[in-house]
């Protein structure tokens, strides 16, 4: 009884911040708005048992993506003054219909009767860090190790191109 | 270990040592990058040629290398080389109108690195290695696409590539979170069980649906395609090239995996929307084109068409599917190269548009000839290469009784023959206003124009090519 | 020694094709004139070994019937393109009658005006790249006709017609001849679209492209059966032959697309000649008769072979009545020629059907390639004759001519054999093959076609001897300067008229052997007199008329009748506007602009129905630009609003 | 609490990211909306790994590779927007017109 009610506060929280992020006029408080959503987020996690995810989604999202997203929107505007570009009416409403739209279509499609969502039951243990930590190493074929290995080459190469694009060459500053 | 998986690891180790190399000799003019990259990816290639077919040998319990993987590798290592050899005037002060690109040995390491996350998506067996190959295969390309900084039309293609791109992204993990939900498991093995069982089940078509979305968006199809003729027309010339050829082949390679593999079971369910979807494609595509006046653009629409006949050709079964998808994806490639090679001659000191073809007939009639033998490939005509692929796709469709649709599609390459002689009447008819500007071929263009030229005649005529195909695929 | 030549076939195609590859990549610095001399040579060779195969042909397969009974040869046959296990498309070298037939002419003819070319063409800058095209265009031709399967023979049909693109554009400095070439490729290739659709048909239902295959009564037993499209039945062997016969609808020029063919007279006048004339418009009549058994198990088919084969004949005949430009007098001829041609084909019968009693009669078939065969010698003379007159006159129209009798000597002797030939008067060749093709008609009951047969007839020897009439009798209507007969055009001219005057003694020869394939069936050949009677008498009344109206030159007696009938007239000489009303088509439907006259659009509601979807393709390409127009949240939305759509559509 | 709450939750959190994406004029802030989708459906994969996997551990180790993947995929796209800044000097997604056609 009190999961439910400690679940249903969360969900209502995550929402109703998720909204703020995505609608909030000044960009600083949607991400500050966002951080808060993914808060709540981990604390459903940890509802769910999963502490690990909770903790990569509090360090590697908020620590690491978000807290990046807010220097590059102090760094791109005063304060997130200059990001106050007017939406016009018209176009939120056609926004807010569309995504109206696409909820009911998802709703609607997972709405009809379905065995997954009948068959389900709570699982009996919870995931450990071990499992998880093995799981990533193995070679076995339950094994993650390639995915994992690709993963680095991925952050490898986003890297490089970030700072390609990103840096400032000496050419380009003569001609600008 | 086993030599099949000798190409991927030599891909990697070639990205890295570019990258080393380039610290030790730091020097922005060094063109042993380049040099590196191409003769490593003809070495690979050749391996790829060599490497047994028959094989089947699954890696750590996620990575499998078969004979169709390694076809598919072929493109795309053909497709990586091309793209290597078309940049590299690019590179060079004066090489071409819209500026010189920068930082040579990065460019290929951010290339050689895509193909492998190509590498990675065909020989996926599970969402999870699919997903971070289908990633490493797609963030590149906003890299590369914004490769040319100093000019706004190359920045806000990136920009507009990466955010929708992102969209896609997310429509796709939705699309794994339902798959993998259903079955309980990411491996496809679990899933084919799952859709075996029950394939009406509303949660796990919602997820095909996130994932078809998803991969339209990679592979242009209608509606999805909108990104697609503004990044092809901002990005630079051989980012232009290798995302027409290599991400589409990935995205088709991708799409035949799941919808051959553990989406098999709703194969009847999803011919439908395919076909749909391929119509609709080929014929946006084919409208779009025909009102074109630069050539980047251009390609854009022509890809977008392609892209509906070669899904057309999914709604066959699982042998015809694959072999005339990738016997296509050879010719597509050839043709595609051909056109962008024809581009960067005509690029190097004008704009990328129908009018900097003007002349071309008079002033180096060899090049006009090619131009024609390529859009006369890619219009489907006979003998040359294009028209077998059609022929192969149009049958694989056929052979279910899809007759209509097979109409509907060659009435469809009717109208594109339509737009590719208007670039004909421009190489060969229409008197430039200005005197033409001189165009200079360099000893790479004339010899990949060549080999790339005589692919499209001979893969049309000599059948060894595909029979081997299809004696791979079955 | 025949076996040897068998096998080594493939040298007549190789012999042009290595002509055109030397030509064009230039291994070899050759200069334009001997580029020239090099394609006549080999020209000659290819048609020297066509000959000498020719001539083994006879002598191994038709003189021993009991070893070959279907009078066919498979020279050899490799497996090309594997489709699936079950279905291989080959590339092999067939024989039979009329491909030998086919070899023959076109090797002899493109010969002839290959050396023809030299004088016409002697001082184009495009001399060497005239060559090599013409030597391309020898050599898919040559692969059309020995074809061994379909999906060949579809190669070679699309080089063929990739070839005469490139050869009507030739000159591509004049916007007419490019706005014509694209014309001939854009209606050629719409209908080769429904040729491949056919094929793709058909194979998959016999899961073979072979001719032999595709031939045989089983093919026809496995595709006759109806399915429903909708609410309307359609027999699938209809559809299927018909689909493949548009592509030789659109190939022969048989109404209503034949509009290419009177533009295409804007390539070089040997171009003409060869391809429009005597060799590539005769593939689609080729490819029915290739086709024919196939063909004929469905009566509807042929029905529509002859329907519109009968028709062109004679609505071209008319109009070629009253053109001016000498070369397209010549052209309708050649589609008034083909609709002969083609309702030959079509009155032929395998099945008794719609005449009961009637029996078996394939007279039509040989008649038809009777006819093919006669026609392509004198029809190729006409043109090349008429491009000698051009070239020596500097114009083309016959109305600025007049006198050139003196002036040309030789051209005038060696084209009145030709005209005669056409005007069907004995004993030239054309009055052979159009007396088989009539009693054809007549035999297996077909009265109507006989008698537009018979009047087309009447309707050639006019307009034929109008044109010879007011070219070369009379009194010069404007100034030549030096006009002169060029001794390489004189020559192939003149050896033309060998085989116009002699081939009516092969009549026998093709009656006899030259039958449908797989049908052990000698045609009735028994006159009733009154026929060729009838007929010459036509030919004469046409001269006869066409003397009292333009003999000696004159044109006053006609010009006055034509006064008479001034509305009617102006019609016809606007080709019944067809032209008009497909330039108005295709501006809707590919140049934009150019708003036409909305009464056109009630009168023609088919052609209504087309400018629709031009200005729909053209609508939906803006429409398309339009959506695109920069913005990246109306992207954003048109993907989600299209994955909302998928999301119902996979409901 | 039942998988059903989860499904629904995240397809909600898809739907408000949606909105996000078409809505928000700055590119940044797209980018904002965007994390949202991916965190419903990371949560989604969490759900299915509690409730129903016959192998939980992979949709325990999924989402840690989405954050990952999404954490690659923002700083391309931050560098990107620097770059574009600095050709533009304002990050208005509706000043992105040059190219359309």
């Amino acid at each position: 009884m009190m999961s439910d009610l400690l679940f249903y506060g969360l969900v209502t929280t995550l929402v109703l911040l998720s909204l703020l992020a995505v609608s909030l006029p000044n960009l600083l408080h949607g991400a500050i708005a966002l951080i808060g959503s993914f808060f709540a987020t981990a604390a459903l996690y940890i509802m769910l048992q999963l502490e690990f995810v909770a903790l990569s989604q509090i360090m590697l999202y908020i620590g690491g993506i978000i807290i990046f997203m807010l220097i590059i929107i102090l760094l791109t505007s005063g304060l997130g003054q200059e990001n106050r570009y007017m939406v016009k009416g018209r176009r939120r409403a056609a926004g807010a219909g569309v995504s109206a739209l696409l909820l009911i279509g998802l709703l609607l499609t997972i709405s009809q009767p379905s065995e997954t969502l009948q068959k389900a039951t709570l699982r009996a243990a919870p995931v450990t860090m071990d499992d998880i930590g093995f799981r990533l190493m193995a070679t076995n074929k339950n094994g993650f190790i390639i995915p994992f290995e690709i993963i680095s080459i991925l952050l490898l190469v986003a890297l490089v191109g970030a700072v390609v694009i990103a840096r400032r060459d000496n050419g380009q500053e003569q001609e600008s | 270990m086993n030599i099949l998986l000798l190409p991927d690891l030599l891909i990697i180790l070639l990205a890295a040592s570019i990258l080393a190399i380039d610290l030790y000799r730091g020097k922005p003019q060094s063109t042993v990058s380049f040099h590196m990259s191409w003769i490593g990816l003809l070495v690979i290639f050749c391996l790829l040629i060599i490497l047994p077919y028959d094989q089947e040998i699954t890696y750590w319990g996620t990575y499998k290398v078969t004979g169709i993987s390694l076809l598919f590798k072929q493109v795309f290592v053909l497709s990586s080389l091309c793209t290597v050899l078309l940049s590299a005037p690019y590179f060079k002060p004066g090489g071409n109108a819209r500026g010189v690109l920068r930082y040579r040995s990065e460019f290929y390491f951010i290339i050689l690195l895509c193909t492998f996350g190509m590498f990675a998506v065909v020989s996926a067996t599970g969402l999870l290695t699919l997903f971070i190959g289908m990633e490493l295969a797609t963030i590149p390309l906003y890299i590369l696409s914004g490769y040319q900084k100093e000019d706004s039309l190359s920045v806000e293609a990136a920009t507009k590539y990466i955010i929708m791109g992102s969209l896609s992204t997310g429509l796709l993990v939705f699309g794994y979170s339902f798959l993998y939900g259903c079955a309980g498991s990411l491996s496809f093995k679990a899933i084919s069980v799952f859709a075996m069982a029950s394939p009406t089940d509303p949660l796990f078509r919602l997820g095909v649906l996130f994932v078809l979305a998803a991969i339209g968006f990679k592979l242009t199809i209608f509606p999805f395609h909108m990104w697609a003729p503004d990044v092809y027309d901002g990005a630079p010339t051989p980012v232009t090239a290798f995302i027409s050829v290599s991400s589409k082949a990935v995205a088709i390679g991708f799409l035949l995996i799941l919808v051959y593999g553990p989406l098999a079971p709703l194969h009847n369910y999803l011919q439908i929307i395919l076909l749909i979807l391929a119509g609709a494609t080929m014929t946006v595509g084919n409208l779009g084109a025909l009102k074109q006046k630069r050539l980047r653009r251009f390609m854009a629409y022509s890809s977008i068409a392609q892209a509906g006949y070669i899904i057309m050709a999914m709604a066959g079964t699982a042998a015809a599917a694959y072999s005339s998808i990738i016997y296509y994806l050879f010719v597509y490639a050839a043709a595609n190269y051909a056109i962008f090679f024809i581009i960067s001659i005509v690029g190097r000191n004008g704009e990328e548009e129908f009018k900097s073809l003007q002349g071309m007939g008079k002033q180096n009639p060899v090049l006009a000839a090619v131009l024609m033998l390529t859009l006369f490939s890619l219009g489907g005509i006979p003998p040359l290469a294009g028209f077998m692929g059609k022929f192969l796709l149009f049958a694989a469709a056929a052979e279910r009784g899809f007759y209509s649709m097979v109409i509907f599609a060659a009435l469809n390459s009717t109208i594109s023959l339509y737009y590719y002689l208007l670039l004909v009447k421009e190489a060969y008819i229409i008197k430039p206003a200005i005197a033409p500007r001189v165009l200079v071929i360099d000893n790479i263009q004339r010899i990949s124009l060549v080999l790339l030229t005589s692919a499209m005649v001979s893969l049309g005529l000599i059948p060894l090519f595909s029979s081997n195909i299809m004696a791979i695929v079955q | 020694m025949a076996d040897l030549l068998f096998t080594h076939s493939y040298l007549i195609l190789l012999f042009p094709l290595l002509s055109f590859v030397t030509i064009s990549l230039r291994p070899v610095q050759l200069s334009p004139k001997m580029a020239g001399r090099f394609a006549i040579g080999c020209q000659g060779l290819s048609m020297l070994y066509g000959l000498a195969v020719a001539a083994a042909y006879w002598q191994t397969v038709i003189g021993q019937p009991q070893l070959y009974p279907a009078r066919s040869l498979v020279c050899f046959d490799l497996a090309w393109l594997n489709f699936s296990p079950t279905l291989t498309a080959n590339m092999g070298i067939f024989l039979d009658p009329i491909s030998v037939m086919m070899i023959v002419v076109i090797s002899i003819i493109s010969f002839l005006v290959n050396i023809y070319s030299v004088g016409y063409m002697k001082d184009d800058p495009g001399f060497a790249r005239f060559f090599a095209l013409m030597a391309l265009f020898s050599f898919s031709m040559l692969g059309l006709v020995i074809s061994s399967n379909i999906l060949q023979m579809f190669v070679f049909w699309e080089l063929v017609g990739m070839s005469s693109y490139a050869l009507i554009g030739f000159w591509y400095q004049k916007p007419s001849a490019v706005a014509a070439s694209k014309k001939a490729f854009v209606v050629t290739r719409f209908a080769d679209t429904f040729f491949l659709i056919g094929i793709i048909v058909v194979s998959f239902y016999t899961q073979s492209f072979d001719f032999q295959t595709l031939n045989s009564p089983e093919t026809a037993a496995l595709l006759d059966h109806t399915f429903m499209l909708g609410i309307v039945p359609i027999n699938l062997l209809t559809l299927a032959t018909i689909l493949i016969f548009t592509g030789g609808w659109g190939k022969s020029a048989m109404f209503p697309l034949h509009i290419w063919l009177p533009d295409a007279m804007e390539g070089p006048t040997p171009v003409s000649s060869i391809i429009h004339s005597a060799t590539m418009v005769v593939a689609g009549v080729f490819l029915t008769a290739r086709m024919f058994p196939l063909f004929a198990a469905s009566e509807v088919t042929l029905a529509v072979v002859q329907f519109v084969g009968a028709f062109t004949a004679l609505f071209a005949a008319i109009i070629a009545i009253t053109q001016k430009d000498i070369k397209r007098i010549l052209a309708f001829s050649t589609l008034s020629q083909l609709g002969y041609m083609l309702f030959s084909l079509g009155v032929a019968k395998m099945v008794t059907g719609i005449h009961p009693g009637a029996e078996i009669n394939p007279l039509g078939y040989s008649a038809a390639m009777y006819h093919v065969f006669t026609h392509a010698f004198f029809k190729c003379m006409l043109f090349l004759g008429a491009g000698a007159i051009i070239h020596a006159v500097h114009s083309n129209d016959i109305m600025d001519m007049g006198g050139l009798r003196r002036l040309m000597p030789k051209t005038y002797w060696s084209l009145l054999t030709a005209c005669l030939a056409i005007g069907g008067i004995f004993p030239f060749s054309g009055f052979w093959s159009k007396d088989a093709i009539l009693l054809a008609a007549l035999q297996s009951g077909h009265y109507i076609v006989c008698a537009v047969g018979l009047a087309t007839g009447g309707l050639t020897a006019f307009y034929i001897f109008r044109f010879f009439f007011l070219t070369f009798h009379g009194r010069a209507r404007s100034k030549f300067h030096d006009v002169r007969e060029n001794s390489w055009m004189t020559f192939s001219i003149m050896a033309l008229t060998i085989p116009t005057v002699t081939a009516g003694m092969l009549e026998h020869l093709f009656v006899s052997e030259v039958t449908v394939p797989g049908l052990a069936y000698t045609p009735n050949f028994s006159h009733p007199l009154w026929l060729p009677t009838l007929a010459s008498l036509a030919g004469i009344a046409g001269i006869s008329l066409a003397w009292t109206f333009y003999g000696r030159g004159r044109t006053e007696a006609a010009e006055r009748c034509r006064l008479r009938i001034a509305p009617v007239y102006q019609v016809i000489y606007n080709k019944f506007y067809i032209d008009e009303v497909y330039l108005f088509i295709t501006h809707k439907i590919i140049f934009h602009g150019i708003a036409a006259p909305i009464k056109w659009l009630d009168r023609h509601i088919v052609d209504g129905a087309m400018n629709l979807i031009g200005e729909f393709l053209q609508q939906g390409g803006k429409a398309v630009r339009l959506l695109q127009n920069g913005q990246l949240q109306l992207y954003l939305g048109v993907t989600t609003l299209g994955f909302i759509a998928l999301l119902f559509l996979g409901r | 609490m039942t998988l059903i709450h989860f499904v629904v939750l995240s397809l909600t959190l898809c739907a408000i990211g949606v909105y996000g994406v078409l809505t928000r004029r700055n590119l940044i802030g797209i980018l904002l909306s965007v994390e949202v989708i991916l965190n419903g459906a990371n949560i989604n994969f969490a759900a299915f790994a509690h409730f129903r996997a016959s192998d939980p551990a992979a949709g325990a180790i999924f989402p840690i590779f989405v954050m990952a993947v999404s954490g690659c995929e923002m700083a391309v796209a931050l560098a990107i927007i620097i770059s574009m800044y600095r050709r533009k000097k304002r990050l208005d997604v509706y000043k992105l017109e040059e190219l359309n056609g």
